[in-house]
């Protein structure tokens, strides 16, 4: 079908090969050291500001200075204090929607591979339909009627995201289906929703791992790209996304758009520096080479 | 290439650049409303009566060259100028009035409240004479509104325009004159999109004074490009800039500053049914002294001030600065006690995707918000955009809201509205009869004719919903306008924004 | 006997198509309906919406007083005819509008999309021609960034430089303003322009067209030098290229003629894909660079809940993405032999 | 009574916008309890497709299998009945035939514990020449030598009654191949288990089976006691196969060629399949299709000859 | 005067545990209008020694050692000398027929754009010459074929087309990587019949790889036997095949299913890359090995590189 996705292009039938993997990748510990500093920001956060994010304590539209590291926005909060807690909203937000997209498109994946028939040319056909589907504007028409809420964001975009997760799932159980391994514990004498689950659940996990991982990132820029329509986070909470917003009609003063951008692209980066070494772990091909 | 203003005197034959962000739906006189839309209609379709310059305080000839109210105040009869010719030539006469106006009433579109209860005649070709139902001191005040702009009858009527009851299904105009143009005005249309720019050329056949600039391109641009552009030189005239976003604009550009008819307010539902809390006069009190008030004028910005009242300064009626509220947080502190509110939430509902005069409601809001806090009161944003949060206003379901009224024409008696029972005081929960004493003042407001009357009345009116009432007037916005050091004569008008044809 | 099935091919793709849309004109349908919000309380002013007869009068020009599955059937027996309904903002035919926003989109993101499959591919050549080296790491974050950028915060620095501080390129919109459109053909200005010999507004459309289209295309560009990488180095390992190599081909040859073809499999069927997710971008950047396409139309119906606007644009975004999709599908036939002769 | 009777076996494989292609177009082959029985034919003859669909992991479109002397049933969703998982099969590629995320033990142990036994499983891979310790493994950290071993144990662990190995050493280095041949008869042998041995190697399968199958574009050609096969075969098919293999004895002997490819299954020629490439073939091969003649305790499928009359070597 | 002369040819392969030897001083000739059998296990370093001659080793190998042919030293070329030779004056046909030829391209394209290259020949020139080879490697409608694709032919085909592009630029030498062994024997026995063909009626010379012994009796005139990246044994076909010397070379054929005696394989596995035991590789897996075997590295003498040179025979 046309309508494949990125995902599929991505990883027809990943395996693990452990034993010889490089142990050096510097972008993989990169991404995921600066990913767990963004964790560790986001715990501590209320350690970690200098002030309340909320507290219109300060002066308008102060620069960067010492006692500002990034300034103060258009209602005297401090940038940083708010850019902190911004790791809060979007780090969560965005690990639930993966989360939820990965359970709901695996588990209707899996089913529409293994049960095939009348449920895959459903599932598949749904797949299709969304996925012709301009996210953005299905994220917008709900978030608009729901009422802007990150929450209704992440529903609306769930709605649209689970299908290239069914669609991974789905080929793996396909190929695997009849993979000669699986034939084999069946002649065993397993049933097939056994095999289904001892067989082939530990080989699709790895690649949709993969997939998950690098949809952190698209998930986190989707977000904060609703916010700054102003259908995302809720104010006053300190959301990166409708902080560039914030940023975008003060141009001159940087400080507003600067910090809060850079904070979703090392997100972003982070995550997506530790999924492409995933994948380049997971692939046959690298695998291949690093083992002949 | 780019033909950009030059300082050259005399006739420029060039083009302005405008830009704004869009609030445009039609360019069908019968039919336009909305902001920028007054601002194209009135540049092509003249209305019987203006306002000079940005005075909206004493209506002035234009297609009409004189008018008359009857002492009673129902009849208003006015004299067309016999020279005043449509762009392709022909008279302007009453009949083409009369068509006009009975369009605007019977395709049933936003505008058509204005000729509630009004019926136009014409005893002859010079002289049109408006019947109201009740005493209507406002009619001359209403007349100048963009929406009563005289069309071209004939050429209305031959694109398919009906005037005749029911036309709210038969006519079929609309998209003819989103493509064409047939008033009296000192432009004629060109292009139209609602999204992207309109562009305006000057009527050749103009019986009035010719306008300077040839051609208009008004252009939809958000606030924060406009200002790069109006600074760059990319457009000569920016009309959406915040007031942040007008300083230190440097000295390339001239910045003016006006206040408009718009009200920014809070408002307590009066309603215990939907909301126990807010419809305590105790909590009322304590919002009302809790606000931030200097906190939100630094927002608003110079140039807006706050608002005494709901009736803006430039308005028959409004009161005096000194009337304005002042923040005493004892007071808040001590009515919020005895309110016997207990902590609880409470949701405060805003049109997200508004922002007015450069002024971002989701910003207002977290300040309003902030000064809440400050006195105890919780309060929890609600934005939604203006299509999902406009019916919970409408039915009068929210319990804290934060919105404006801009005022559909420069008279105070647009603000009755707010009166218990009235539209804006029914979205408030204020139901009819909830304040006798008030309805009783607005009723004599209404029909009272003599201007000095009317000012007392309207003033009473305001103080007293200061005290009883669920609305909390915030401040007036500032427009801003940037133009460039080459554009002249701008002048804030607050029904029409601004008057391309004065432009030099 | 060579065309039959591939012919059976596309009028199947054809039909799979017009059953998508009308898939898509459902569940827009559905989903705008479901969904609370009063589309004449977005669409008529404060005062008109307390007027009953008014309100009643909107909804019943539009429709709205009937049935839901009627409105739908009405819907789409107007589709049929090519009739996409009436604005409830507008009061214009989504037609009509739509002729005018989609080619301003079709214009940016073919731009973008040309611009990511040359630079991008042309990066992942290099990346995969150089692996392992120092260019290639480098590459390798580059291309990461892309895909990480956020594409609203890259607007408006790209603006803000590019246009505020330095002056290089001009702002927003797609032509100078005052300058008049090309007489509307394609509703493509460049390609208009063009046509009508305007090589000013040609030149000044193409200006306009580079930093929006540079910035949708940084997504993509990262996205296609990932997998065109990944596509050759997955082809330089096959034994074919071995072949050609112990042929005595030179290297030039080897690359364009042996591993370019077969690489560009995976990397259409990721281009085709970019389109879709270029065609989401610009409801950002049309925002930032006041280009008005379907983007902003979008952005403006959803916050409008114009439904039939909605309906319009999900269905041309639909059908733009499924028809890119289905050339991608041809183009395999193109590319690869196997595809066309089975 | 044999253990596996194949009759009148027809496999056909769907394929959309093509006509079927029938892999498997009526074979007849049996095998008896202790027996083993080797099946060569040329690549796409149909050998896997035939033992597939012996251990229903196809769908025959017509004819019957019968183990144990019931039907076997197609693989569907639930288990295996208890009595069929006495078949068991040893796949050609070890890499894939193995879970590359499961320990071995765990993989062997779901034979024991699907078909319970008082084994374990560290008794089978010493079975099979590997450490017990290989257990808690993975299979990629074994050669491919080892892998197969691995499989062997699983199927025998299993306790079945007959292996189908399809290919099982193809994918093998030369020496291992003549390991795991060894191995799995060695153990079929000692278990008394029947063996369906496929293989395009006929050098091996003159090595280690007591039958011979030979199997031309989805029909068995001939069957007969390998020795005898080997020595007279009857059918010109099987003989130009034997011709065909290059004999290590340093004589420079050129083995014999046989011209052209198997045809394509979806559209066989008429008559006799092989008539086209036969050497010796007539006016009537191309219209008739040979009946089964059997003799003693050979069969062959070839107009050359006839009912009653003792089988003769074509050469 | 032999046509190809290596000696002392040494690879070293990058692995995760740096570079490790893969071919360990070998040296061989290939005369004029010889067919040369290099046979043992895989692994054994058979195609990396082939490969190393056209310098087509994978990124990071490093070779030494020479390899005379037509008066240069090939080792020592580079860019476009070492592409002149190349597809021109040695042809190499690799192991698998399915994978070895271009999916995309059409078969004549394939055929002829070597030719074109090298010999300069105009388009209808080299597709003329293809059809010959075509024809000359027995593909039926040679013309045809031209305009056709590799899925379009059967396994047995496709080798034969790829012997016909070897053939393009008449090489002096062809190197044929194991080019049966994923064939079938009946057309395994074409394909060596049309390589003998091409040796008597071309003048071909032809290394020809392969782990199957049968395979070499029946076409090589002289074989030499690669154990763990080195040369254990050479001689004359008959001679090795029929009075194998060394351990290997004796397990190697007893392994052969041979109607006189069962199969008896080789015992354990030969050493992966880096994981060459000392002394002599195979002493581990050899019956007749003695202390000595486990320190001292046998040279190739007499054509025999074991000093215990057992002559009993099982
Ligand atoms: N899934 C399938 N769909 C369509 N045709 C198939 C399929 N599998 C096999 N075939 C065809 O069926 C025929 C028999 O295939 P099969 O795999 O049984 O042959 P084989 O004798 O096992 O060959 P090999 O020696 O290559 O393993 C071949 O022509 C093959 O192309
Ligand atoms: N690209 C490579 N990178 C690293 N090691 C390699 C590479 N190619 C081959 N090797 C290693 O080099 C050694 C020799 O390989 P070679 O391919 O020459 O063996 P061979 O004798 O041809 O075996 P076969 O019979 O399997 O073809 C093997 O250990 C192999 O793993
Ligand atoms: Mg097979
Ligand atoms: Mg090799």
């Amino acid at each position: 079908m046309s309508t494949q996705n990125v995902a599929d292009a991505l990883s027809p039938g990943l395996k693990l090969r452990k034993n010889r993997r490089r142990v050096w990748r510097p972008l993989g510990v990169t991404g995921l050291v600066v990913l767990v500093i963004w964790i560790l920001v986001a715990a501590l956060a209320p350690v970690l500001a200098p002030h309340d994010p909320l507290g219109q304590q300060f002066d308008r539209f102060l620069s960067p200075s010492g006692a500002h590291w990034f300034g103060t926005d258009e209602l005297g909060r401090d940038v940083l204090s708010r850019v902190v807690y911004g790791a809060r909203v979007t780090i969560p937000l965005s690990l639930l929607l993966v989360v939820c997209s990965l359970v709901i498109g695996a588990v209707v994946g899996a089913a529409a591979g293994y049960y095939g028939g009348w449920l895959e040319m459903l599932v598949m056909r749904t797949a299709d339909l969304v996925f012709a589907f301009p996210a953005i504007i299905l994220a917008m028409a709900v978030v608009a009627a729901l009422g802007a809420d990150l929450t209704n964001a992440v529903l609306a975009i769930v709605v649209v995201s689970w299908p290239s997760y069914a669609r991974v799932a789905r080929g793996l159980v396909l190929s695997s289906r009849n993979a000669d391994y699986v034939l084999a514990t069946r002649l065993l004498g397993a049933s097939g929703r056994r095999s289904l689950l001892v067989d082939v659940t530990p080989n699709v996990a790895g690649p949709i791992l993969v997939l998950a991982t690098l949809d952190v990132g698209n998930a986190a820029l989707l977000l904060s790209g609703l916010s700054f329509l102003g259908l995302g986070a809720r104010p006053p909470a300190a959301e990166w996304g409708a902080m560039v917003a914030a940023g975008a009609s003060n141009f001159d003063k940087w400080w507003l758009g600067l910090f809060p951008g850079l904070a979703i692209l090392t997100l972003v980066l982070a995550v997506n520096f530790l999924g492409d070494t995933l994948r380049d772990m997971l692939d046959p091909r690298t695998a291949r080479a690093v083992i002949q | 290439k780019t033909n950009k203003g030059t300082d050259s005197g005399g006739t420029k034959n060039t083009t302005l650049v405008v830009e704004n962000s869009f609030d445009l739906t039609t360019a069908d006189p019968g039919r336009v409303y909305e902001v920028t839309g007054g601002m194209v209609a009135h540049a092509m379709y003249e209305p019987l009566l203006t306002f000079a310059g940005g005075d909206v305080s004493k209506p002035v000839p234009l297609l009409a060259k004189s008018f008359e109210a009857s002492a009673d105040g129902k009849v208003l009869t006015l004299k067309l100028d016999e020279t005043a010719k449509f762009s392709d030539g022909s008279a302007v006469t009453a009949d083409d009035v009369v068509f006009s106006f009975n369009r605007v009433k019977n395709v049933k579109g936003n505008p058509s409240f204005l000729l509630d209860g009004v019926t136009v005649t014409a005893p002859d070709a010079q002289t049109v004479v408006l019947t109201s139902a009740k005493a209507n001191p406002a009619l001359p005040y209403l007349l100048p509104t963009p929406a009563l702009g005289i069309v071209n009858s004939k050429v209305a009527k031959a694109q398919g325009a009906v005037d005749a009851e029911g036309a709210d299904k038969s006519d079929k105009a609309e998209t003819w004159f989103n493509a064409n143009s047939a008033g009296s005005g000192p432009y004629t249309l060109q292009s139209f999109s609602t999204t992207t720019e309109v562009v305006l050329v000057a009527n050749d056949k103009y019986w009035g004074t010719k306008p300077v600039y040839t051609k208009i391109v008004l252009r939809n641009v958000t606030n924060s490009v406009q200002k790069l552009d109006v600074v760059k030189d990319a457009s000569q005239l920016a009309l959406d800039l915040s007031p942040d976003q007008a300083k230190d604009l440097g000295a390339a550009v001239t910045v003016d500053r006006a206040s408009t008819t718009t009200t920014f307010f809070l408002f307590t539902n009066m309603n215990p049914a939907i909301s126990p809390v807010t419809s305590n006069p105790k909590f009322q009190e304590a919002v009302r002294y809790g606000l931030d008030y200097a906190g939100i004028m630094s927002l608003a910005g110079e140039g807006a001030v706050q608002a005494p009242g709901l009736v803006p300064d430039k308005l028959l009626g409004a009161l005096a600065a000194g009337d304005s509220l002042k923040r005493d947080l004892d007071r808040a502190k001590a009515a919020l006690a005895a309110s016997g509110y207990s902590g609880q939430e409470i949701p405060m509902e805003y049109p997200s995707d508004i922002t007015k005069n450069g002024i971002d409601f989701g910003v207002l809001a977290q300040k309003v918000q902030a000064g809440l806090t400050e006195v105890g009161i919780k309060v929890k944003l609600a934005p939604a955009p203006v299509a999902t949060a406009l019916p919970n206003y409408r039915d009068g379901k929210e319990k804290l809201g934060l919105w404006l009224w801009g005022a559909d024409y420069p008279d105070p008696s647009d603000y009755l509205a707010f009166l218990p029972g009235g539209l804006v005081g029914l979205r408030a929960g204020w139901k009819a009869g909830s304040s006798p004493d008030l309805t009783t003042i607005g009723d004599q407001a209404a029909i009272e004719t003599d201007s000095g009357k009317r000012a007392a009345l309207y003033q009473d009116l305001q103080r007293k919903l200061n005290e009883v009432g669920p609305f909390m007037p915030l401040f007036q916005s500032a427009q801003i306008s940037v133009m460039a050091k080459s554009v002249s004569n701008f002048v804030y008008n607050a029904v029409w924004t601004v008057d391309f044809g004065a432009l030099k | 006997m060579r065309s039959r099935p591939y012919l059976r091919f596309v009028l199947v793709r054809l039909g799979a198509l017009v059953l998508l849309a009308v898939g898509i004109t459902l569940v827009s349908f559905i989903l705008t309906n479901l969904v609370p919000g009063d589309p004449a309380a977005a669409n008529l002013g404060q005062r008109a919406l307390s007027d009953p007869a008014i309100v009643a009068a909107f909804r019943h020009q539009h429709g709205l007083d009937q049935p839901l599955p009627v409105q739908y059937w009405k819907y789409l027996t107007g589709l049929v005819q090519g009739d996409f309904g009436t604005s409830q903002r507008s009061n214009r035919p989504v037609g009509d509008e739509l002729a005018e926003y989609v080619p301003a989109t079709l214009e940016l993101a073919s731009t973008a999309v040309v611009l990511s499959v040359v630079v991008g591919v042309g990066l992942g050549m290099l990346a995969a021609m150089r692996r392992n080296s120092w260019l290639d790491q480098l590459l390798r974050v580059v291309s990461l960034a892309g895909v990480s950028m956020p594409t609203f915060w890259l607007a408006l620095a790209a603006f803000f430089l590019l246009f505020y501080k330095w002056g290089i390129l001009p702002g927003g919109g797609r032509l100078d303003p005052g300058l008049d459109p090309p007489p509307q053909v394609t509703g493509l200005y460049t390609v208009d322009a063009l046509l009508a010999g305007q090589w000013d507004i040609f030149g000044n459309a193409v200006f306009h067209l580079i930093m929006p289209a540079l910035v949708l295309a940084a997504y993509t560009v990262g996205l296609l030098t990932r997998f065109t990488r990944a596509s050759m180095l997955e082809v330089l390992g096959n034994d074919y290229i071995r072949t050609a190599q112990a042929k005595g081909l030179p290297g030039r040859t080897i690359v364009f003629r042996h591993v370019l073809r077969p690489a560009l499999v995976p990397i259409l069927t990721v281009a085709g894909l970019a389109f879709g997710s270029l065609l989401s971008g610009t409801v950002l950047v049309e925002q930032i660079f006041s280009w008005n396409g379907i983007g902003q139309y979008a952005y403006q119906s959803a916050l409008n809940l114009d439904l039939p606007a909605i309906m319009g644009v999900s269905l041309v975004v639909a059908v733009i993405y499924v028809t890119v999709n289905f050339v991608v599908d041809l183009l395999y036939g193109v590319v690869d032999p196997r595809v066309r002769l089975q | 009574m044999s253990l596996l009777q194949i009759e009148d076996l027809q496999v056909s494989y769907r394929r959309a916008g093509h006509p079927d292609v029938m892999a498997v177009a009526g074979a007849d082959l049996s095998v008896a309890p202790g027996e083993i029985v080797g099946l060569v034919g040329e690549t796409g003859c149909g050998k896997s497709t035939l033992a597939r669909a012996c251990l229903g992991l196809l769908r025959p479109s017509g004819g019957t299998v019968h183990f144990d002397g019931a039907p076997v049933t197609p693989l569907g969703r639930r288990p295996r009945p208890a009595a069929q998982r006495r078949l068991q099969m040893i796949f050609q590629d070890p890499f894939a035939s193995l879970n590359s995320r499961r320990r071995v033990g765990a993989q062997i142990g779901d034979a024991l514990r699907l078909n319970p036994s008082p084994t374990t499983v560290g008794e089978w891979l010493t079975r099979v020449g590997l450490p017990e310790s290989a257990a808690g493994r993975y299979p990629h950290e074994f050669s491919g030598g080892q892998r197969q071993r691995i499989a062997i144990a699983r199927a025998l662990a299993a306790q079945p009654s007959l292996i189908v190995a399809d290919e099982p050493i193809a994918a093998l280095d030369a020496s291992a191949q003549a390991q795991i041949a060894n191995l799995l008869v060695d153990l079929a042998r000692s278990e008394g288990v029947s063996l369906l041995f496929i293989s395009h190697d006929l050098a091996i399968v003159r090595q280690i089976a007591d039958r011979t199958a030979v199997m031309y574009l989805g029909r068995v050609v001939e069957t007969g006691p390998t020795a005898e096969l080997w020595d007279t075969p009857a059918h010109p098919y099987s003989s130009a196969l034997i011709g065909a293999v290059p004999r290590p004895d340093g004589l420079h002997r050129l083995p014999d060629e046989l011209p052209g490819d198997v045809p394509d299954p979806a559209s066989p020629p008429p008559g006799c399949r092989f008539h086209p490439r036969c050497p010796v073939a007539f006016d009537r091969c191309a219209t008739e299709d040979p009946p089964a003649i059997t003799w003693q305790d050979r069969t062959v499928r070839c107009l050359l000859h006839t009912e009653g009359e003792p089988l003769h070597a074509i050469n | 005067m032999s046509l190809l002369d290596v000696s002392d040819l040494r690879v070293l392969l990058p692995t995760a545990d740096g570079l490790q030897p893969a071919v360990d001083g070998v040296g061989f000739t290939v005369g004029e209008r010889e067919i040369v059998g290099v046979a043992g296990e895989s692994g054994s370093g058979k195609t990396i020694s082939m490969l190393a001659l056209l310098g087509l080793t994978p990124p990071g190998a490093r070779v030494t050692g020479s390899a005379g042919f037509g008066g240069q030293d090939l080792l020592a070329l580079k860019g476009k000398a070492l592409r002149d030779v190349r597809g021109r004056s040695i042809a190499v046909v690799f192991q698998d027929p399915m994978t070895s030829l271009h999916p995309m391209l059409t078969i004549g394209r394939q055929l002829t754009e070597h030719v074109r290259h090298h010999l300069g020949l105009s388009k209808r020139a080299a597709l003329d010459r293809a059809a010959e080879l075509l024809d000359l490697v027995r593909i039926p409608d040679p013309r045809g074929a031209l305009g056709r694709y590799p899925h379009q032919f059967s396994g047995g085909m496709r080798q034969r087309i790829a012997i016909a592009m070897a053939l393009g630029c008449s090489p002096d030498l062809l190197i044929a990587d194991e080019p049966t062994t994923a064939l079938d024997v009946t057309v395994q026995a074409g394909i060596l019949r049309l390589l003998d063909r091409l040796r008597t009626e071309n003048g071909l010379s032809i290394i020809l790889i392969t782990h199957d012994l049968g395979v070499l009796s029946s076409v090589a005139d002289r074989l030499y036997v690669y154990y763990a990246g080195r040369i254990v044994e050479t001689g004359a076909t008959s001679g090795i095949i029929q009075q194998p010397r060394h351990p290997y070379t004796q397990g190697l054929l007893r392994a052969l299913p041979r109607a006189e005696d069962g199969l008896t394989p080789i015992g354990g596995t030969p050493p992966s890359l880096g994981a060459v035991p000392a002394g002599c590789a195979f002493h581990p897996r050899c019956a007749f090995a003695e202390a000595s075997c486990a320190v001292d590295r046998p040279e190739l003498v007499d054509g025999l590189a074991c000093p215990i040179n057992p002559l009993v025979r099982s």
